[in-house]
C-alpha cells in the first residue's frame, strides 16, 4: 500500500561532504557553480492535514535549544503571536467561512522560512557568506559572518528573518540543515503527528503533493493545489492548499511573491551605477587636471592685491 | 528474544513509515560533514539512547531519550533531548506538542526535590529527611487505623475495613508500581481507594 | 546681498604678500570634524554598499562594529554640519553674478578667471556644493533613521524601509560625488587648502578668485 | 479500546463524538488521517464546538452538550426505519431475538420499577424470559423481543425530535445518519472514537452504550476498522484500572466483596455465571480460579483452603463504591482523617473546588507523592484570588514526597489499545527523588514494623502480606511484573499421564488458562497473565513487523488478554466463520480451527455455528438490552444534564438522570436556567496535558493564559471584546478569564430557545510556568454518572459578563 501520508524513501545519489563547494549562492560573493549538484530537497506542508497542534513549534524550540517567553492570550490561538529570533515557526489560525458552502473552515498555516530558490534575503545581504544557499536548496544563515544590518529582512518577500536584540544577528528556520546533513528530516517534520509536514527530495514532495491534491479534489476542494511560487524561482518549503486559487486567505500568504522591485533596483542598478558615478567624478577630476593644469595665482595678481590693500591703507 | 529492528529495516519492512525522519542522503553526507561546516555540530553525537514511553496520554508514543552519561553503564545520566521513536508502530517517530516538550517536564523548575512537611496552621514547608517523613507517615497511618478500623459491622459481620483514610492512586505510574501500591493499600483494609480513570 | 559676503573673522593684512583671513579657527575645526565624519561614513557605508568594498569593514573592526558605528557617525556629522550651515548659509545665498559665472562654466574649468565676473566669498560652484550637501545630509539622516533597525525597527513597515534603504544608497552616492568635486576643486585651485588649514589665503588668491569679496574687505577696512 | 490505534487505518468512516482526538490524542489521530489518505475514509465530527478534529473533518455537525443519547438513538431509529441493519450479525451475534420478561416497560422517561425516594429502580423485570430448559427464550418476531422493544424505544427519536433536543439542524443530522447507515454493509466499517466527552455526564455509561448498540446493529464490533474506541486519558490509566486500583475492584475486573457477601461461598455463588444459551462458553465460569490465584498472590502461604484463601483479609464494602466524589463528601463531613495523593492533583481535578478546599482542610494529614509541585499539596498556601485561603486556620498536616518521573523509571504502561509496553530508565532522578515503588515499600515496611512492635487492629493482612522480594526495600519491576503474570506454587501432575507434570513448581504460568482454584497457582492480575512468562518479558518485545500490513503488530510488546489485539475478533467472521470482508480478514474458521492474524477471542477449536463470539457474556452474544446491569436502564434514554438550559422535552418532570446519586446539600447547589442562562462545557487543549505541562516552559509558551470561548453573537450581546477580560460564574463559584470570541462556537436553537455555549478549557492553576489561572472545577456541579460516578464536567450552567482587566 503506497502511503500518501509519508513520502517514499528517497533514492540516494552521490554522497558528498558538506562545505563551501556545495554552495550555489553566497551572499555578497561571486562563486563558481558547485562541482557536485546535491539532490534538491523540500519540506511539504499539507495545510489540509494540519490540526494546528504546534508540535512542530515545540520540537523546533527543543532542537534549536531555544525558549520563547510565556506571553498572554489576545483572543486567538496564535501563541507565540509572531516569528521571533527565538521562534522560527508559528501557526497562523484563520476562521474562514467558505462563501460557496457557507461552512466554517479553520485554516491553519505553519509560517516560517520558505527557502526560496531565489532568496531575497541572500540577495540583500552585504556580508560575504553570511547567507548561503546549498545546492540542495537550503538557505542558511552563518551567524559568525552576520553583521546584523537587517538587509535580509528587507529582501525577504515573506517577512521571515528576525534580528536578535541580544546579539544583533539575523535568525530564521535553517530547515534543520544540521539534521539534514546527517540524513534526517527537520525536527518539525519528524514531530508532526498527522504528517502534515513531510520532508524529502523536491521531486518526491511534488509527487506526494499530487496524491494529496487528488484526494482533496475528490473531497470537493476543486481548487486544491501546490504552492510553489515561481516569482521566487519556486521554494524548498511548499504548501498543499485546499484553496490554492486564493493563498491570501491563509493569513496573508502572498499571492505571487517576488523580491521587491525596490530591492532589485537597490541591489542591482544602483550598486553598479553608484560605483561608476563616483569613479567617473574622480576620473574627470584627474583628466581635467592633466588638461588644464593647476589653477595658480600669478605674481601680477599678488601685486594687484597689494595695490588694492595698499590703497586701502594709505588713503 | 526481543527483536530489535533498526530504523532502516523498519523502513524496508513497513510502508515508508518514517521516511520523513530518516532520509538517506538529501545531498548531505555523514556526521563528520556536519562538523566541517559552519553550522553547529550534530547535537546528538556521543549521547546515550534510552527507549521510553511518553508519560502523558494513553496513545503511549514511543520515545527516545538522549542523555549525557549512560545509566546502563552505572553513570549519572542527564537527559538533554527527547524525540519520537521512529520504530514505534503507533507514533512512528512523531510526537504531539506535549510529547515534543517532555524534556521540559523532566527538567522543570517546579519539580519536587526533597521531602517536606507543612505543620498544621503553618504557612510554609519544612524540609525533612526521608526517614523522618516516612516514619511520620507510618505513625499517622497506624494511629488512625488502630483507632478507626472496623472489624465487624453493626450486624456482627466481619468486614475488616478502614474508612477514615483514603488513597488516590496515580495515573502514570507503571503497572508494577500499581501492583505494589495495590498490595500495600489493600492489606491495610483501606476502601477509599481510587484512581484518575474518571477525570 | 553683497553685505552677506563678509563673514565674521574675515579680514585683510597688508604686506607682501597680502594675507587674507578666510576661516576662523572655530570654522576650521567644525569643518574638519564634518569632513572626518563624512569620510568615515563614506568608508563604512561603501563597505556595506558593494561586496567588493566589504573589506573596508576591517577599518572599523569588523562588520558588526561597522553596522552599529555608521549611524552614530551620521548623527555626529548631522550636528557638526548643522554648525557649518549656521556659519555659511548667508554667504551662500544666490547672487546675481552667480548666474553669469554658471553660464561661463567653460571658462571656469579652463581657468580663465579674467573672463568671469568678480565673485564674492563663494562662487556658484561652492554654493552648489554647499546646498547639495545640506539637502543630501537631511535626506540621508532621515532615510538612515528609518533603517536604523537597532532602535527604530518598529516604527516603519518593511516596505517603507525598502524605499528608505534605496534612497539612502542613492543619496550616499550623490553626496560622495559632491564631495569629490569639493575636494578636487580645493586641490586644483592652488592656494585654497591653506584657507582651511591656516585659515588664510594670499591676497592674490582672493584677487583672482573672490575679488568682490576682497574689495569689500578692503573697503570694510577703509570704513574701519 | 476494543481495537488499537493502528487498526483505525482500516476504517471507512470515523465518527468523533464525545471526544476530540486531534486535540487530545494527535499521534493516535494520525491513523485517522492515514485512513482518509489511503482508504478514502470519511471523518465526521459531532461536537458543540468546531474543534481541531473538525478542522480536518469531512463533515461537522453541532450538538448541544449532554444530548448525545437523543442523537444516537435518533441514528439507530434512522437505521431501523431505513432497514440499514447488518441483519446476519444482529440476529446471530446480539440478543436482538431474546424475549424480555413480562412487565418490563418504559413510560414518561422512566423504566419499570422506579422508586423516587431511593432514586433507584427495582430492576427485577429488566431481564430475559427463561424457558423450561433454563435457557433464554429466543424469537425476534415476538412482541417482547429485544429487537421489537428497541424499535419501540427509539421510535420517539425522530429527526425533528433530535433537532429539538440537540439543536442539530435536521439536514445536518440526516446527513450524518445517512453516512453512518452506509456502514451497515458487511464490507464497510465505522469506528467510534470517544473520550471524556461521553463519560463526564450524569449518564456517561449510557452515552457509550448508545453508540455500542449502534455499532452492533451495523456489525462493527470485533472487525478491523470498527469497534468502540475509548481514547482514554493518562498514560497508564488503563493499567491502573486493569489492576483494580479502585475501591470496589480486584485486579482483572473482579469485585471486592460487599458486607452482604459474608462468606467465600456466598461471594462465589453470585459469580461464575452459568451459560444462558446452549453451548455457550460464559468465560466467567473461571472466576474462582482468578480470585483464588489473586488471593494467593496477596497472602501466599497465609491464604489456605482452610481460611478460604484469606477471604476475610479483604475489606467488605457497605456501599457500592468509595469513589472520589463519595470520599470527598465524607471528607467534607469530617469523617476522614488521612488521605494519600500519588501523582494526582484533586484540587484541580474534582468538581466544586470550594467544597474540595473545605474538605482537605478537615483532614488530619495529607500525603502527596509527586514528581511535580501540585496545587493539592499547596491547598493551604495563599495565592491571592487564585487560592484565597487562610493558612493559619488550616490544621491539616501535609507531607510532600518527591518521586521520580517516567524518564527515571522502568516498567510497563498499558495504553488504550491494551498494549503493555515496557520502558527503561534513562535519566538520574533530581534531588532526593525516589521511585513510587520504593516509597510504597518503605511505608509498608515501617507500618509492618510498628505492628510487629506494638500490635494493633487486625494486623494479619499486613504482617502476612507476601513481600518476599530480593530487596524488600525496593521490589524490582521485574519481580512485580512476574507476580502480575502469575506462577506455579506447587507441582501439578498431568491427570492423563501421572509421569508428566501439568504445571511445574516455581515456573511462570503461560497464561490464565493455566490458573487453578486450589491454591496451586498465584496470579495478581489474571488478564495480564502471559505478559511475563517463561518466554520472558513479552512486554519488552520490539518486533514491529506487520505481515498483513493491516496494523496488527502482533509481536510488538504484549496486549491483554493473551496478546489479543482486537477484542471479540471472532465476530469479524460470519456465522460459518468466513470473514465479512476478505480484504480485512482477521480470523477464519478452516473447518477444524480458527486461523488468522490475531489471537482468536474464542476457543481455537470452537465451532462458529455453536459458540457465540461474546464469550464473556453468559448469553454468548452482545447485549442491545443490558438487563439489570446498569442502574439507569436496560436501554439508554435521553435525560438532560442536572444543569440544562431547557427542560427534558420527553419527560419535563425529570431533572438530570433520575437515579444519579446526589448528596445532601448538593441538589440545592444546582443552578437554574433563569439565573444561569448559558450552557458551559469544559475541555482540554492540544498544547497542554491536564495540569502537568504548565510546568513545561515550552508548552506554557504555546498556550500561556486561561481563557473561555464564546460565540460572536454572545460576545455582541454581552459586549465582550476578544482578548478582553470576562467573569464567568455558576452557583458554586466564579472565575476570571480572557475571552476568545470565535466563529467555532455557534448558538444553537433547542426546543425553540436560543442556547449559547461557553467553552472553558482546564490546564491552569497557581503553580508552574503558565500565567496563574482558574479551572472549570471552580464552577462544575458535584454529581456523577449513575453507574460509575464520573463527574458531570461537560454540561453545566453559567452566567458571563465583561469585566475590566486586573490592574497590574
Amino acid at each position: 500500500m503506497v502511503s500518501f501520508i509519508l513520502p517514499p524513501a528517497p533514492t540516494t545519489d552521490v554522497k558528498t561532504t558538506y562545505g563551501q563547494e556545495d554552495l550555489i549562492k553566497r551572499s555578497a560573493s561571486n562563486i563558481s557553480p558547485p562541482a557536485r549538484q546535491l539532490t534538491p530537497v523540500a519540506k511539504l506542508i499539507d495545510v489540509s492535514k494540519c490540526i494546528g497542534c504546534k508540535a512542530c513549534e515545540v520540537a523546533c524550540l527543543e532542537w534549536n535549544d531555544m525558549r520563547t517567553p510565556v506571553g498572554v492570550n489576545t483572543g486567538v490561538y496564535d501563541n507565540p503571536h509572531d516569528l521571533t529570533p527565538d521562534m522560527f515557526t508559528t501557526m497562523r489560525f484563520t476562521e474562514w467561512v467558505n462563501p460557496e458552502s457557507k461552512n466554517l473552515e479553520w485554516l491553519i498555516r505553519k509560517d516560517g522560512c520558505m527557502h526560496c530558490a531565489d532568496p531575497g534575503c541572500l540577495k540583500a545581504c552585504p556580508a560575504p557568506g553570511a547567507i548561503v544557499q546549498y545546492s540542495n536548496g537550503i538557505v542558511d544563515f552563518d551567524h559568525d559572518k552576520c553583521i546584523g544590518c537587517g538587509y535580509c529582512v528587507k529582501g525577504c518577500p515573506f517577512n521571515i528573518p528576525r534580528i536578535s536584540q541580544v546579539d544583533n544577528k539575523a535568525y530564521k528556520c535553517t530547515l534543520c540543515s544540521d539534521r539534514v546533513a546527517v540524513g534526517q528530516g527537520p525536527a518539525c517534520a519528524k514531530a508532526c503527528p498527522t504528517q502534515a509536514i513531510v520532508f524529502g527530495t523536491k521531486d518526491e514532495m511534488k509527487k506526494h503533493a499530487e496524491g494529496r491534491i487528488k484526494d482533496l479534489q475528490s473531497r470537493g476542494f476543486k481548487n486544491a493545489g501546490l504552492y510553489d511560487p515561481p516569482g521566487v524561482g519556486g521554494t524548498h518549503v511548499m504548501y498543499v492548499l485546499h484553496h490554492n486559487d486564493q493563498p491570501q486567505i491563509y493569513a496573508n500568504l502572498p499571492n505571487n511573491p517576488r523580491i521587491s522591485p525596490v530591492v532589485e533596483l537597490w541591489k542591482g542598478a544602483t550598486k553598479y551605477a553608484g560605483l561608476a558615478a563616483m569613479a567617473a567624478f574622480a576620473a574627470i577630476g584627474v583628466i581635467h587636471h592633466l588638461v588644464t593644469g593647476p589653477n595658480k595665482v600669478s605674481e601680477e595678481e599678488e601685486r594687484k592685491a597689494e595695490e588694492l590693500a595698499g590703497k586701502g591703507k594709505t588713503s | 528474544m526481543n527483536m530489535e529492528l533498526s530504523r532502516r529495516q523498519f523502513l524496508k519492512g513497513a510502508s515508508a513509515g518514517v521516511a520523513g525522519t530518516t532520509l538517506g542522503a538529501l545531498g548531505f553526507g555523514d556526521i563528520e560533514a556536519a562538523y566541517a561546516t559552519s553550522i553547529r555540530p550534530w547535537k546528538l553525537a556521543n549521547l546515550a539512547e534510552t527507549r521510553n514511553t511518553c508519560t502523558y496520554c494513553s496513545v503511549a508514543c514511543g520515545i527516545i531519550m538522549y542523555s549525557k552519561g549512560d545509566l546502563k553503564k552505572g553513570e549519572k545520566a542527564q537527559i538533554v533531548q527527547i524525540e519520537g521513536d521512529p520504530d514505534h508502530p503507533t507514533n512512528r517517530g512523531t510526537l504531539c506538542p506535549k510529547g515534543a516538550g517532555l524534556l521540559d517536564m523532566v527538567t522543570a523548575k517546579t519539580r519536587t526535590l526533597y521531602p517536606q512537611i507543612r505543620k498544621p496552621g503553618s504557612d510554609k514547608w519544612e524540609r525533612v529527611s526521608w526517614d523522618v517523613a516516612l516514619d511520620r507517615v507510618a505513625r499517622l497511618m497506624k494511629d488512625d487505623r488502630d483507632k478507626n478500623f472496623v472489624a465487624k459491622n453493626a450486624d456482627g459481620v466481619t468486614v475488616n475495613r478502614w474508612l477514615t483514610t483514603g488513597f488516590l492512586a496515580a495515573s502514570a505510574t507503571t503497572n508494577e508500581t500499581a501492583w505494589a501500591t495495590y498490595k500495600v493499600v489493600r492489606s491495610t483494609g483501606i476502601l477509599a481507594f481510587d484512581n484518575q480513570a474518571r477525570v | 546681498m553683497t553685505a552677506y559676503d563678509v563673514e565674521r573673522g574675515d579680514g585683510v593684512h597688508p604686506g607682501q604678500p597680502v594675507k587674507v583671513d578666510r576661516y576662523t579657527a572655530g570654522a576650521r575645526v567644525n569643518h574638519w570634524i564634518t569632513a572626518t565624519c563624512l569620510v568615515l561614513l563614506a568608508l563604512s557605508g561603501l563597505a556595506l554598499f558593494h561586496p567588493s568594498l566589504f573589506f573596508l569593514t576591517g577599518l572599523f573592526g569588523g562588520g558588526q562594529t561597522t553596522r552599529w558605528i555608521h549611524p552614530w557617525i551620521g548623527v555626529v556629522l548631522f550636528f557638526s554640519f548643522a554648525g557649518l550651515f549656521v556659519r555659511f548659509w548667508r554667504a551662500n545665498l544666490w547672487a546675481s553674478e552667480d548666474g553669469t559665472w554658471m553660464a561661463r562654466l567653460a571658462d571656469v574649468l579652463g581657468g580663465r578667471e579674467e573672463r568671469l565676473p568678480e565673485i564674492g566669498k563663494y562662487n556658484a560652484g561652492q554654493k552648489v556644493v554647499f546646498w547639495s550637501m545640506s539637502v543630501l545630509i537631511v535626506i540621508l539622516i532621515a532615510s538612515g533613521i528609518l533603517i536604523w533597525d537597532q532602535y527604530f525597527a518598529a516604527y516603519s513597515t518593511v516596505e517603507t524601509k525598502r524605499f528608505a534603504v534605496l534612497i539612502h544608497a542613492l543619496g550616499a552616492v550623490a553626496i560622495i560625488c559632491v564631495w569629490i568635486v569639493h575636494v578636487y576643486a580645493a586641490i586644483w585651485v592652488r592656494g585654497t587648502i591653506g584657507a582651511m588649514t591656516r585659515g588664510q589665503v594670499t591676497g592674490g588668491w582672493a584677487w583672482r578668485h573672490h575679488r568682490k569679496w576682497l574689495r569689500e574687505l578692503v573697503g570694510g577696512g577703509k570704513k574701519a | 479500546m476494543t481495537n488499537s490505534w493502528t487498526d483505525i487505518k482500516n476504517t471507512d468512516l470515523v465518527i468523533i463524538m464525545g471526544g476530540n482526538a486531534a486535540e487530545a490524542h494527535p499521534c493516535g489521530f494520525k491513523w485517522v488521517t492515514e485512513a482518509k489518505a489511503n482508504r478514502g475514509a470519511k471523518l465526521i465530527v459531532v461536537d458543540p464546538r468546531f474543534t481541531r478534529s473538525a478542522a480536518v473533518a469531512d463533515f461537522y455537525a453541532p450538538i448541544r452538550q449532554g444530548t448525545d443519547i437523543a442523537f444516537l438513538l435518533g441514528v439507530i431509529n434512522y437505521c431501523v426505519q431505513n432497514d440499514k441493519v447488518q441483519w446476519e450479525y444482529t440476529r446471530n451475534f446480539t440478543n436482538a431475538s431474546y424475549i424480555v420478561k413480562e412487565g418490563f416497560d418504559y413510560n414518561d422517561g422512566l423504566f419499570t420499577g422506579y422508586d423516587e425516594a431511593r432514586r433507584d429502580y427495582n430492576r427485577s423485570t429488566w431481564d430475559y424470559e427463561l424457558g423450561e430448559d433454563g435457557f433464554v427464550k429466543s424469537d425476534i418476531d415476538h412482541p417482547r423481543s429485544v429487537w421489537n422493544l428497541l424499535k419501540k424505544h427509539v421510535s420517539a427519536y425522530t429527526p425533528e425530535m433530535v433537532e429539538r433536543i440537540c439543536g442539530t439542524p435536521k439536514d445536518k443530522f440526516l446527513k450524518v445518519a445517512q453516512m453512518i447507515s452506509e456502514c451497515s454493509t458487511p464490507t464497510k466499517t465505522m469506528t467510534s472514537m470517544y473520550a471524556l466527552g461521553w463519560t463526564q455526564h450524569s449518564k456517561g455509561s449510557q452515552n457509550i452504550r448508545a453508540m455500542a448498540m449502534l455499532q452492533l446493529i451495523l456489525g462493527n464490533i470485533g472487525v478491523r476498522g470498527g469497534g468502540m474506541n475509548a481514547l482514554r486519558g493518562h498514560s497508564n490509566i488503563q493499567g491502573l484500572t486493569d489492576i483494580g486500583l479502585m475501591s470496589n475492584l480486584i485486579p482483572g475486573y473482579l469485585n471486592i466483596p460487599t458486607e452482604k457477601e459474608t462468606t467465600f461461598d456466598q461471594y462465589m455463588s453470585t459469580r461464575g455465571f452459568k451459560p444462558m444459551r446452549p453451548n455457550q462458553m460464559s468465560y466467567w465460569q473461571n472466576y474462582k480460579k482468578f480470585f483464588v490465584s489473586f488471593l494467593k498472590s496477596m497472602w501466599s502461604d497465609a491464604a489456605t483452603p482452610e481460611n478460604n484463601f484469606a477471604f476475610d483479609y479483604l475489606p467488605k464494602l457497605d456501599v457500592p463504591a468509595y469513589d472520589v466524589l463519595r470520599v470527598f463528601e465524607l471528607m467534607h463531613e469530617g469523617k476522614m482523617n488521612g488521605y494519600f495523593c500519588q501523582g494526582f492533583n484533586p484540587l484541580l481535578s474534582f468538581p466544586n473546588r470550594k467544597k474540595l478546599t473545605t474538605a482537605l482542610s478537615k483532614l488530619k494529614f495529607l500525603v502527596v507523592m509527586d514528581p511535580l509541585q501540585t496545587e493539592t499539596a499547596r491547598f493551604w498556601e495563599n495565592h491571592g484570588e487564585f487560592n484565597d485561603v487562610n493558612s493559619g486556620s488550616i490544621q491539616t498536616e501535609v507531607i510532600e514526597l518527591p518521586t521520580t518521573c517516567f524518564a527515571e523509571d522502568e516498567g510497563s504502561l498499558t495504553n488504550s489499545g491494551r498494549w503493555l509496553q515496557w520502558h527503561w530508565a534513562g535519566g538520574s532522578p533530581p534531588g532526593e527523588n525516589k521511585h513510587d515503588t520504593w516509597i510504597m515499600a518503605q511505608i509498608y515496611l515501617r507500618l509492618k514494623k510498628l505492628y510487629q512492635q506494638e500490635g494493633g487492629a487486625f494486623a494479619e493482612p499486613i504482617l502476612k502480606l507476601d513481600w518476599r522480594y530480593k530487596d524488600p526495600g525496593v521490589p524490582s519491576p521485574h519481580e512485580l511484573a512476574k507476580e502480575l503474570n502469575g506462577s506455579v506454587l506447587a507441582d501439578v501432575p498431568d491427570p492423563n499421564d501421572p509421569t508428566k507434570m501439568l504445571l511445574q513448581k516455581g515456573k511462570q504460568v503461560v497464561s490464565f488458562a493455566a490458573l487453578r482454584d486450589d491454591g496451586t497457582t498465584a496470579c495478581a492480575c489474571w488478564i495480564y497473565s502471559g505478559c511475563y512468562n517463561e518466554a520472558g518479558n513479552n512486554m519488552a518485545r520490539r518486533d514491529n513487523s506487520d505481515p498483513a500490513d493491516l496494523g496488527t503488530f502482533g509481536k510488538w510488546s504484549w496486549s491483554w488478554p493473551v496478546n489479543r489485539r482486537i477484542l471479540y475478533n471472532r465476530a469479524s467472521a460470519d456465522l460459518n466463520g468466513k470473514p465479512w470482508d476478505p480484504t480485512r480478514k482477521l480470523l477464519e474458521w478452516n473447518g477444524t480451527t480458527w486461523t488468522g492474524d490475531d489471537v482468536p477471542d474464542i476457543g481455537p477449536t470452537m465451532k462458529p455455528t455453536e459458540v457465540g463470539p461474546f464469550i464473556m457474556n453468559p448469553e454468548g452474544s452482545a447485549r442491545l438490552f443490558t438487563r439489570g446491569m446498569l442502574r439507569d436502564g436496560p436501554f439508554p434514554a435521553h435525560y438532560e444534564p442536572f444543569e440544562a438550559p431547557i427542560a427534558n422535552v420527553m419527560a419535563p418532570k425529570i431533572r438530570g438522570n433520575p437515579v444519579a446519586r446526589v448528596f445532601k446539600g448538593d441538589m440545592e447547589q444546582f443552578g437554574e436556567a433563569k439565573d444561569f442562562p448559558y450552557a458551559a462545557t469544559s475541555y482540554r487543549l492540544t498544547e497542554h496535558f491536564h495540569f502537568w505541562t504548565k510546568h513545561s516552559q515550552r508548552n506554557a509558551a504555546m498556550q500561556p493564559e486561561f481563557f473561555v470561548e464564546i460565540s460572536e453573537q454572545l460576545a455582541a450581546e454581552k459586549n465582550v471584546k476578544s482578548g478582553g477580560w470576562v467573569r464567568v460564574w455558576s452557583k458554586r463559584g466564579s472565575v476570571k478569564a480572557k475571552a476568545v470570541v470565535t466563529k467555532r462556537i455557534q448558538p444553537l436553537t433547542c426546543d425553540g430557545k436560543t442556547v449559547h455555549i461557553v467553552g472553558i478549557p482546564l490546564h491552569w492553576g497557581f503553580i508552574g510556568e503558565t500565567k496563574k489561572g482558574f479551572g472549570p472545577n471552580s464552577l462544575t456541579p458535584y454529581v456523577g454518572d449513575a453507574n460509575i460516578e464520573t463527574p458531570e464536567y461537560k454540561a453545566f450552567l453559567v452566567d458571563i459578563e465583561s469585566i475590566p482587566g486586573p490592574v497590574a
